[in-house]
């Protein structure tokens, strides 16, 4: 299903939204830096970055989220739920990368072994509008991992920026929803021509040259490699590739109290931190950044393959452009594949 | 502002001076005001400045850090290094915006019981002039149960 | 779950025993669980961690927790008094092989605080229900002094029986140790028990297991009779929150318990 | 040319076995961007680049590699951490080998970024200008309009206390005034000033990159890690982002060489200099001390003086 939303509407369309639903989309905290926040007023939602610096992920798995609050009276415990999500959600502006790690954290909070519910009961009751990437990054890689700048899977509907109106396609039974929205009008078949035109054209941009194909099996050979000495040497081991990832989603749970009370908190937490795996005893599996960050790329691309069938990665690209040191996981990538150990060895040579 | 509120102060005094002088004002039944809660602490050079800030995090109104004398150190030199900490975290504090006046600081001596008395009623009366801590201090609601009782 | 009974183990006080109650019946009737696995006990307001439960299925009402004084919730654990209210998750994991121990002769083999998990597993087989399962049972249990060894009333009771072989071992006797003095692995080799139709259970500190490993092989123990139970850091308990991974598997949902020819397959990644 | 030498001298190091390694950069994988890079063939030192981007303080590295023999190349800051560390007993006499740069001072990256209207594909230095290329635009940047802020106050663009000074060295710029930022801060009210300080630090997403760019953050557990006795929660409570930074930024009193590392590491783009610098300022006024100058002074949290100011002492 094909509908037009003309831009001049844009801010009506946002305002009706902010009235019926809890809107979720792109603010804009200080010149460049943005996240994904509530919206209460159309004049904060700023579409001008390709991604936020934070993820998607954030609003569906908060970077700290209180699991339930206690009190102590005495010897007993009294423990109470945190309110339950009940309000409808719309996210805007989400690219098809951030949409798609979506689905990848469905696998780990929603898989068949175990349900989230702190994550269920905001994933079944949001919709996401999808954008379109009409000009995508040189960082972005997300047609090497099973994504395009156009890629639709996992939103609800689509918008497609045809520098007047967008087009809007609706996906999904909860797209078809907004079937009757009052600012949606019947596309042109011009809109659609000019639509594909965009989408063709961009897709040549996304960057499909790094080599994900059969890097699960790659890795099986790897895990005492030599190559694991070298790729971290200039990792500082900050979290922020972790934190920026939309996919990561490993965590902590630890309790934060006053006096009696307190709350036990869920927070996000990554590999690249020695204390993530150092036990109390104080022995650490993962002594230094060159089994950290093993861990890292290890579990994006063996790991969880071998557990969902999927590298744990949609090319966002944030890893690469936050880095402080200019650490590139399509370089990492690269010179696991056999093209990649012989560049690296021409250019030794 | 509360119409009742009292001020909670949190007094670092080192063993061998201040905390004396506070004991000679008690023995002495010289009056101080109630609101002061003192830690005792081997030296004014062991006070960490992240004791003050975490006590003012932790929703205390004022920090008083006090100590020996100049010249009067049990340990010789303690004093004089935490002088140099008191000065650098006082400047930083005011820098970042917190009120002047959050974190005040004074030599005590073990004679001093006298003295003692004044500097925690001028603490007092200074914290009070600011009014609870609102800048960076926990809230206390942060840790309120949402339950429906 | 309530603390009904708490009390010192060792004599360096290191190790405290919790036996706790269903604040629930049903909750008790329900709770079902192997002998392995384990669950995370939390003190509200200091936060979880993972305990193997050292108290057997067979043992109906309560369970019971070898906790040792590490960290900040473990230490809490020291100090909560009788009658206090603590909270629970489990049972987390997989467990020991029960249904692969039928018929054979099981070796069990521990060494220090790791003994906990082993002796749910001992008091499960010698139930009079489940020991016709089995056949030799035969435990070698060390400590590196005889002040430290585990549930020692028990020891001496199970000395007395004659369904189960037991031999305990101290690194160091003092003047009131009559047992054994040696290390585990030497002691292994000394009772050299037949592999022959038997499963090894293993559990201690990385050191001992290091060293008994080899004796095993030359007792010709093939690694898929071999069983040892991991210990990571973990928080979640169901291979969600990422740190406790082997590889691609989880020890907290696919182990504790592994077999030593799965472990040849993994990263030494522990 | 300053490339040329680094590539000459490391080359020279790693030959002769006087290093075990080299740290220096080389390019990068994206415009306007370098990346560290840890040398051990000599074959491979004509790598080594030298640019307007090596903005990071290669210091930071040391702490991983105590057991080696190490060569770095050094701006003006750099050299200036490792004094710091010495003083702080990190390393062995002779450990180190530094390569000192004259530094011609960094560029912001993203302040280029942000004045160009397309993502910048290519980017190099021509002179004193930036010439960036996108798919759609040219543009040529003044240089010293776009650099990091900490260099912008940088007093110490020549390496001191190195072995050797690869290129000749630049004028300096001595600050006669105090740090222009802090002035410009000190001037808003309490109120003004702490409103900014609540702000930035909001957006703090606590990946710890401003600590572990540091060359001075080495603690071995940093008090936000340490859970007995627990200091700071882990989560986004504002008053624990507050004092994370409050923290983070005191403990570098006396300390701080003013690289700018912090800030520029920061993904959420928290200004956190002007913290850092103001107790660089402090500190020179108070006990007429500058971090990483002296190899001989002690740092001045640990030293005293009995004339030292008290008036703020009741």
């Amino acid at each position: 299903m094909k509908l037009r939303l003309d831009k001049k509407d844009l801010k009506s369309f946002l305002q009706s939204l902010i009235d019926q639903y809890d809107l979720y989309a792109p603010v804009q905290l200080t010149e460049g830096v943005s996240v994904y926040k509530k919206i209460d007023r159309p004049g904060e939602v700023s579409l001008t970055l390709l991604n936020p610096q934070k993820p998607l992920k954030e609003i569906f798995f908060p970077q700290s989220e209180v699991m339930f609050d206690f009190e102590k009276v005495g010897k007993r415990n009294q423990v109470t739920s945190t309110e339950e999500v009940k309000k409808e959600r719309v996210i805007l502006g989400a690219r098809p990368c951030d949409i798609q790690a979506i689905s990848i954290l469905d696998e780990i909070f929603l898989g068949k072994d175990y349900t989230d519910v702190y994550f269920l009961q905001k994933r079944k009751l949001t919709t996401i509008i999808g954008f379109s990437c009409n000009h995508p990054l040189s960082t972005c890689f997300c047609s090497s991992t099973g994504g395009s700048p156009f890629f639709r899977e996992g939103a609800d509907l689509f918008f497609i920026d045809l520098e007047e109106a967008f087009l809007v396609e609706l996906l999904t039974e909860k797209g078809m929803a907004f079937q009757k929205n009052r600012f949606f009008k019947e596309a042109d078949p011009k809109d659609i021509s000019l639509a594909k035109e965009i989408e063709e054209k961009a897709s040549t941009k996304g960057d499909a040259s790094v080599p994900i194909e059969r890097i699960e099996k790659r890795l099986n050979l790897m895990m005492e490699s030599p190559f694991w000495d070298r790729v971290h040497e200039k990792c500082m081991g900050c979290r922020i590739c972790t934190y920026l990832c939309p996919t990561c989603h490993c965590f902590d749970i630890v309790d934060e109290a006053l006096n009696n009370r307190g709350h036990r908190v869920r927070n996000w937490d990554s590999c690249l931190s020695s204390l993530y795996s150092q036990e109390t005893s104080g022995h650490n599996p993962r002594p230094s950044g060159r089994e950290r960050t093993r861990q890292r790329l290890m579990h994006k691309f063996n790991y969880f393959p071998k557990n969902f069938g999927r590298v744990a990665c949609v090319g966002c690209g944030r890893c690469i452009l936050y880095c402080p040191v200019n650490f590139d996981i399509r370089q990492a990538i690269e010179l696991t594949s056999p093209k990649g150990i012989k560049k690296e060895k021409a250019e030794v040579n | 502002m509360e119409a009742n509120w009292e001020p909670k102060i949190l007094a670092f005094l080192c063993n061998w001076c201040s905390y004396a002088g506070a004991d000679l004002a008690g023995t002495s039944r010289i009056q101080y005001p109630t609101n002061i809660r003192v830690i005792r602490v081997p030296c004014s050079g062991r006070i960490n400045p992240l004791f003050i800030l975490k006590a003012l995090q932790s929703g205390i109104d004022g920090v008083l850090v006090s100590g020996c004398h100049p010249g009067d150190c049990h340990y010789i030199s303690g004093n004089y290094i935490g002088r140099r900490k008191s000065a650098t975290l006082k400047r930083f504090l005011e820098y970042l915006g917190i009120e002047e006046g959050r974190v005040q600081f004074s030599w005590v001596s073990a004679a001093e019981g006298g003295k003692f008395s004044q500097v925690v009623n001028e603490v007092t009366q200074g914290i009070k002039r600011l009014g609870p801590s609102r800048r960076f201090g926990k809230r206390s609601d942060e840790f309120r149960v949402q339950s429906s009782e | 779950m309530v603390v009904k009974k708490a009390y010192v183990e060792t004599t360096d006080r290191m190790l405290r025993t919790l036996e706790l109650g269903f604040l629930n019946e049903e909750d008790g009737r329900n709770f079902d669980f192997i002998p392995g696995q384990f669950c995370e006990l939390s003190i509200l307001g200091k936060g979880e961690a993972p305990f193997g439960i050292a108290s057997s299925p067979t043992e109906n009402g309560s369970l019971k927790f070898t906790i040792n004084k590490a960290g900040v919730v473990t230490t809490a654990l020291h100090h909560i008094e009788e009658g206090a209210e603590i909270g629970i998750r489990g049972p987390l994991g997989n467990g020991y092989p029960i249904d692969l121990f039928e018929g054979k002769n099981i070796l069990v083999i521990g060494g220090g605080f790791a003994f906990t998990t082993l002796r749910s597993l001992i008091v499960y087989l010698l139930h009079p229900q489940n020991r016709s399962k089995v056949k030799n049972i035969t435990v070698i249990y060390g400590a590196r002094m005889p002040g430290l060894l585990l549930y020692r009333e028990e020891l001496l009771e199970w000395d007395k029986r004659h369904d189960l072989k037991i031999i305990v071992t101290v690194d160091w006797g003092d003047k009131d140790w009559k047992g054994k003095v040696g290390l585990v692995p030497n002691v292994l080799e000394e009772v050299a028990p037949s592999s022959e139709n038997t499963c090894a259970v293993i559990c201690g500190p990385p050191i001992m297991i290091k060293f008994t490993f080899p004796k095993l092989m030359a007792l010709r123990f093939p690694n898929e009779r071999i069983f040892t139970s991991l210990e990571k850091r973990m928080k979640c308990g169901f291979g969600k929150c990422g740190r406790c991974n082997i590889g691609h598997l989880y020890v907290c949902k696919d182990g504790p318990v592994f077999s030593y020819a799965q472990l040849g397959k993994l990263p030494r990644d522990y | 040319m300053i490339q040329q030498k680094i590539r000459e001298k490391a080359k020279e190091l790693l030959s002769k076995k006087e290093v075990d390694l080299v740290i220096g950069f080389v390019k990068g994988t994206l415009p306007l961007r370098t990346t560290p890079r840890f040398i051990r063939n000599p074959e491979k030192t004509d790598r080594l680049i030298w640019n307007p981007f090596c903005e990071n303080n290669l210091a930071t590295y040391l702490h991983k590699f105590r057991q080696f023999k190490v060569g770095l190349v050094v701006k003006g800051c750099d050299a200036r951490s490792i004094t710091a560390l010495f003083l702080e007993k990190r390393f062995k006499p002779n450990q180190l080998f530094l390569m000192g740069v004259p530094c011609q001072r960094m560029v912001d990256r993203r302040k280029v970024e942000k004045a160009v209207p397309g993502e910048i594909l290519h980017a190099h230095e021509q002179e004193d200008l930036i010439i960036v290329e996108g798919d759609d635009f040219e543009k040529a940047l003044k240089r010293d309009d776009f650099l990091y802020p900490s260099c912008q106050a940088c007093t110490h663009r020549n390496p001191i206390n190195v072995d050797v000074l690869l290129g000749d060295p630049v004028e300096e710029f001595p600050l006669t005034e105090i740090h222009p930022e802090v002035k410009e801060f000190e001037k808003k009210s309490p109120e003004e000033r702490w409103n900014f300080f609540e702000k930035e630090s909001g957006r703090c997403i606590r990946c710890y990159a401003c600590r572990e760019v540091c060359p001075m953050c080495y603690c071995a557990e940093c008090f936000v890690d340490s859970s007995n006795p627990k200091w700071i929660e882990r989560g986004l409570s504002p008053s624990d982002l507050q004092f994370y930074h409050m923290v983070r930024a005191y403990h570098q009193t006396g300390r701080c060489t003013g690289c700018g590392a912090c800030e520029r590491a920061c993904p959420m783009e928290i200004r956190l200099t002007y913290l850092t610098q103001k107790l660089n300022q402090d500190v020179k006024e108070l006990f007429a001390f500058e971090a990483g100058i002296d190899p001989d002074t002690p740092p001045p949290l640990s030293a005293f003086e009995i004339e030292d100011r008290q008036e703020f002492i009741k």
